[in-house]
């Protein structure tokens, strides 16, 4: 199987371009956003400012490119790695810094954004997009579901059972596997023994796409193709992006450990910001002071979303009562008037 | 009013969920053309159709998984696990995912849906089909955990648990439902979840029960009066959250109490009923609070299972000994 | 994908046999024997002297013909409906009455017999027979580990992570797919939206072979090549056998809720019984006289099995503590002590 | 004899079984060439190979599940979770099948094999990360489950689970790792599996603990001390089968217990504590057994987690009610 690809590694079309020259430079801008909200979180977390993070630098294109396939009231359900994908659907940037500061607030995206938190468990958010699509079609609407999940994620029960109700219901869902070619300290090639993960999709009915993920123009196409055939109701596709974590799993991983360095020089050749500005400076669609201008409108987004994340003070020590259920119950009711006597008889 | 078995009452309410409000959705595996294994979803696919009676392959992580998204999107899905050992490959599902949600998106996202799971022995069925371990849903934040043991009950508590906002799992007693009938009321109407009910009045000691052993609480309570003994019978009704209240007014009211579960004993739904009553009623009680319960054994299988599960016999010898104390 | 087949509707060669005549007439013989098995166990259940039983008619050719491809010695980790190819493997039948009649002694074979209890569980097995096959690897044997399951079992997401592992470390496992049309009241084809199942094998680099699982030569001859493949160190594969559930689900099932009668016909003429007399009546391997004492053997010796198992007084009141650890815990003890008690006072 | 904390004790348990027993085989995420997530493996592969010390796929159903075919051909596995709340998905595997094989098989057929999981909160880890649900393994017939709380503890804990014949849930306190340093014996040794230890005597008032929450009864031991009050401390170690002699002793000794538990409080370890005190020594008792526990919510994120977790202050004004009693 090759991956479909549209963008030579100089930025050269190889095909049609999807995208018409402003929403490419939209695009462009979207990525630089995202790169420098990773790279700010890498750095607040280093000040201690943010608990552990996971970066996503690398996977930039995935992630842009295969939600701005979506409709802004389609759904999105995606995981701690996925913070551009989620942002482009509506997250706000404050709500990602929120939940890496250790807030349950960061799982509560505005009203009419249908993204939900973050996915920490590995595997089991996928079927939840399944839910989600199904639920829309039976209700007679016809938004779609797209969910990312990594090359590891697809060694979980759950990855199956999701992908074969997808199959056996037609439900308008969008499977993108981010395959960055690791899972924590597991090369892609030791966590299954097939070929592509693209092909697994074929034990469940379904189309499987292998796309080149650090290709932004690549990415986007299959995924408005997938969505397309999913709004249409023709069912789910499975898209494996190929792309590479260029950072640690973590801020609490050493890559040292497990992978050489040098592994990462072919894949810095294709990184999926420097491609595109390859593509725009060839079409003249690009200069140093647009990039500069958008460079410096993203670094003041992030950092008015970082203020407004530090800016909202954290919640009572009462607080965990009130979000268990819709009321709180008789007992966390006492169990919030124990904790508080207690916290009295501390302070 | 019509008298009906357990199952038809909860087919029952089920008919009256589907027809009064589209957002209900059931699925399962054989729950459509066979009405599922204890036929509790009987005709219901016929009336209402394949898109609102779903059956599903057999993969129960994704039955509840998929409800789960079906939720959060809106609906009210209404899944049945055929047994409670087939729900343990779903765990992770219900514990990280159904019961939590509300919690990691503070109030964002919701998942207000049922999970109905047939529960406990006593039909001499297979490996895995008989196990009563609702402790370990009791002890899980962010859902609640129902278990009826009459049908007017379960059908009024089935009602409630699918229009309640926060996700349910609905434990409904094996040999229950086909073995009692009752006068159950028409149409819609609901039973409080959170609240237990002192189903028989008495002074001297109070037997705590839920699901299949409320009846033998009932039936040792009879068996006790012949020998003066006044037994208070509660059926709990709901696990989570407990209905801490009644027991304990109970508990202070006679002093002696009875904790029965057909669950394993150590850390048990009896162990909790034992630590509330001691923490809120020590210096009314006159003698321990006994447990009987289900052994920290597998289910034995059919031809030993009666050992397993405690009966009248070891219900009413428990309250001998509170009363010898 | 065409399904691999020896023997036609008639009985006669399509290819070579991998059986002599003799091996043929031997496993005709265990396939009368297990459908007298069948039949006792559903006529002990009406009487009430079996609890719910499965029913396996129509299936004897890929249990006796998948088993007849292992070594005494060889794993085999199956189903509630897999007696046939337990007893193959050694499995007593007065062990597999005694499991129906509700008696743990039943999940226990004799010493030297490597077959585990019938797994009840729907799909959690198969991972057990990749650990077993991988063990024997570890230490140096070449026993490899075969296991069976039904179409229903490969949606639970157990399958995909036993087959998975398998895969990646190259386990010598055999996967028997027993695809019997149905699970309980869910078709085939609504179970999943693959083609078939032995696709499936795709998804983890491992090869998938499909065959006429009403056909024994054909079965036989699958099963040896990836037993053969197993043991030689070249890894697992997935063996899909069609065939077809000619009862109901259970004794407790009223498959004409879901099933037309008439659906029957077809795989009534291709009853694997029949079909193997054909063969045999063609060669002159096979005589009325053979088979009536053919049939006499196996009703006395399945007569002689429920002797032995009824035979057996069940377990007194305690046991269940001592079956729980090596040995019993004091808690154990304690709780022995109180039903005991209990027991007493009821008496 | 040399000083570690418990991660490096944990290490060296391991390093000797590998190297005695050929059986003994290490399957997990991420366990080989990075030595676990907690570096509790560290050095294992490149010591023992990649046969014995496995890297597997992200699957924690088919890591139980495999680990548990080897033990029942022989192997003595010794699986890595890396975190309590990823053993979810593997919940079926343990509860229906290593935790009953022995049964089902009348002893036939055995897994004697051990899942280590680190557990417990306090470090502000992400969601799923600060699980304390070990009251649902307590709760499973079967399978024994150890907590450890200090470095030598866990060492020779450790070595009993692995030489065990049936089943062990070893629970590692996540915040403990590295946080307490103490002599540990070279080579083998074993603590006894089941068996509490009164790591502090004491007569006023009897503190209950295990895994994390140990290091706090000991300093709410020490801080009480100052106010004139003698608290005993147990050390549970194990929580299956729960050495309920040692506890109901030191309860009949000092009339007031105190049980603390970092897990949800209904149902929970604490909740058994208090059953069993109650149902053993109740005349004994001069008040309620008090439950110090985390709540009936999900563990909070970092930002407020400390109100979750019990500590000092929780244990102390816990003690201070059992005396006002
Ligand atoms: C059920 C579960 N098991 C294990 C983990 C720990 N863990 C977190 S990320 C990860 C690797 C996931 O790899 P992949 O799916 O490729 O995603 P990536 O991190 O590469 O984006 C693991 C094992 C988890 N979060 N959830
Ligand atoms: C985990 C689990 N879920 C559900 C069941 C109930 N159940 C028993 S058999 C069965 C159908 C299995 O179908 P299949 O795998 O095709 O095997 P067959 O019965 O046809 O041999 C179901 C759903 C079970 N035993 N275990
Ligand atoms: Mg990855
Ligand atoms: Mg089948």
């Amino acid at each position: 199987m090759e991956p479909v690809r549209i963008l030579d590694l100089d930025g050269r079309l190889l095909g049609e371009s999807p995208l018409g020259v402003e929403e490419i430079r939209r695009l462009f801008a979207a990525m630089v956003t995202a790169r420098a909200y990773d790279h700010k979180a890498s750095a607040l977390q280093l000040q201690g400012r943010l608990a552990t993070y996971a970066q996503f630098e690398g996977q930039e294109a995935v992630q842009v490119g295969g939600a701005a396939a979506l409709r802004p009231d389609d759904w999105l359900v995606a995981t701690y790695r996925d913070a551009a994908a989620m942002w482009m659907q509506g997250y706000p940037w404050d709500g990602l810094f929120l939940g890496r500061m250790g807030d349950e607030r960061g799982g509560s995206p505005p009203p009419g954004v249908n993204v939900l938190p973050p996915s920490i468990t590995v595997g089991a958010h996928m079927i939840h997009a399944v839910g989600l699509g199904w639920a829309e079609r039976l209700r007679g609407s016809d938004r779609v579901a797209m969910t990312f999940f990594g090359d590891g994620a697809t060694s979980e029960g759950d990855f199956h059972e999701a992908m074969n109700f997808a199959g056996v219901y037609r439900t308008p869902t969008v499977f993108v596997c981010e395959n960055n070619g690791w899972a924590i300290s597991m090369s892609r090639d030791r966590q299954t023994a097939s070929e592509t993960i693209a092909q697994k999709a074929d034990a469940y009915g379904m189309p499987g796409v292998l796309v080149d993920g650090n290709d932004l123009l690549a990415m986007f196409a299959v995924a408005r193709d997938a969505v397309g055939r999913a709004r249409r109701g023709e069912g789910a596709t499975l898209i494996e992006a190929l792309t590479h974590r260029m950072g640690a799993h973590t801020t609490a991983d050493d890559a040292g450990r497990y992978r050489a360095e040098d592994t990462l020089d072919e894949w810095r050749l294709r990184d999926p910001v420097d491609r595109v500005r390859r593509h725009l400076q060839a079409t003249e669609a690009w200069s140093e002071a647009w990039e500069h201008d958008v460079v410096s409108t993203a670094a003041a987004e992030i950092e008015a979303a970082v203020a407004r994340a530090e800016g909202l003070a954290p919640f009572g020590p009462g607080a965990a009562f009130d979000r268990t259920y819709a009321r709180p119950t008789t007992d966390l009711e006492a169990q919030r008037t124990a904790l508080l006597r207690d916290l009295g008889g501390e302070g | 009013m019509s008298v009906m078995n357990m199952a038809r009452a909860l087919n029952d309410a089920l008919a009256v969920a589907l027809a009064e409000d589209e957002r209900v959705v059931l699925l399962g595996e054989d729950i459509g053309r066979t009405g599922g294994v204890f036929r509790v979803t009987d005709g219901l696919q016929e009336r209402f159709g394949e898109h609102r009676v779903v059956d599903t392959p057999v993969a129960e992580s994704g039955i509840v998984g998929a409800a789960f998204g079906m939720a959060v999107a809106g609906l009210r899905p209404v899944v049945e696990i055929q047994f409670l050992g087939f729900s343990y490959p779903a765990y992770d599902q219900i514990v990280s995912h159904v019961g939590r949600i509300r919690n990691r998106s503070n109030h964002r996202f919701t998942a207000p849906m049922v999970i109905r799971i047939p529960f406990g022995g006593g039909i001499g069925a297979a490996e895995h089909h008989s196990e009563s371990s609702e402790a370990i849903y009791a002890h899980t934040p962010g859902i609640k955990v129902v278990a009826p043991g009459t049908p007017a009950a379960a059908k009024g508590l089935l009602l409630a648990a699918i229009e309640d906002p926060d996700p349910v799992v609905f434990l409904e007693p094996i040999r229950v439902y086909r073995a009692i009938k009752e006068e159950v009321p028409e149409g819609r109407y609901t039973f409080p979840i959170g609240v237990a009910e002192v189903v028989r009045a008495g002074s001297d000691v109070t037997l705590v029960a839920y699901g299949a052993m409320l009846r033998d609480a009932l039936q040792a309570a009879g068996a006790l009066e012949g020998d003066g003994v006044s037994a208070e019978v509660i059926d709990l009704r709901t696990l989570a959250p407990l209905d801490a209240a009644t027991v304990v007014a109970s508990a202070q009211k006679t002093g002696r109490v009875v904790a029965i579960s057909e669950g394993h004993r150590t850390v048990g739904i009896a162990s909790e009923i034992a630590a509330l009553v001691q923490e809120r009623a020590l210096y009314s009680l006159l003698a321990p609070v006994e447990r009987v319960t289900g052994w920290d054994t597998v289910v034995p299988l059919k031809r030993t299972e009666r050992h397993h599960i405690p009966g009248v016999g070891r219900i009413v010898a428990a309250v001998r000994r509170t009363l010898e104390d």
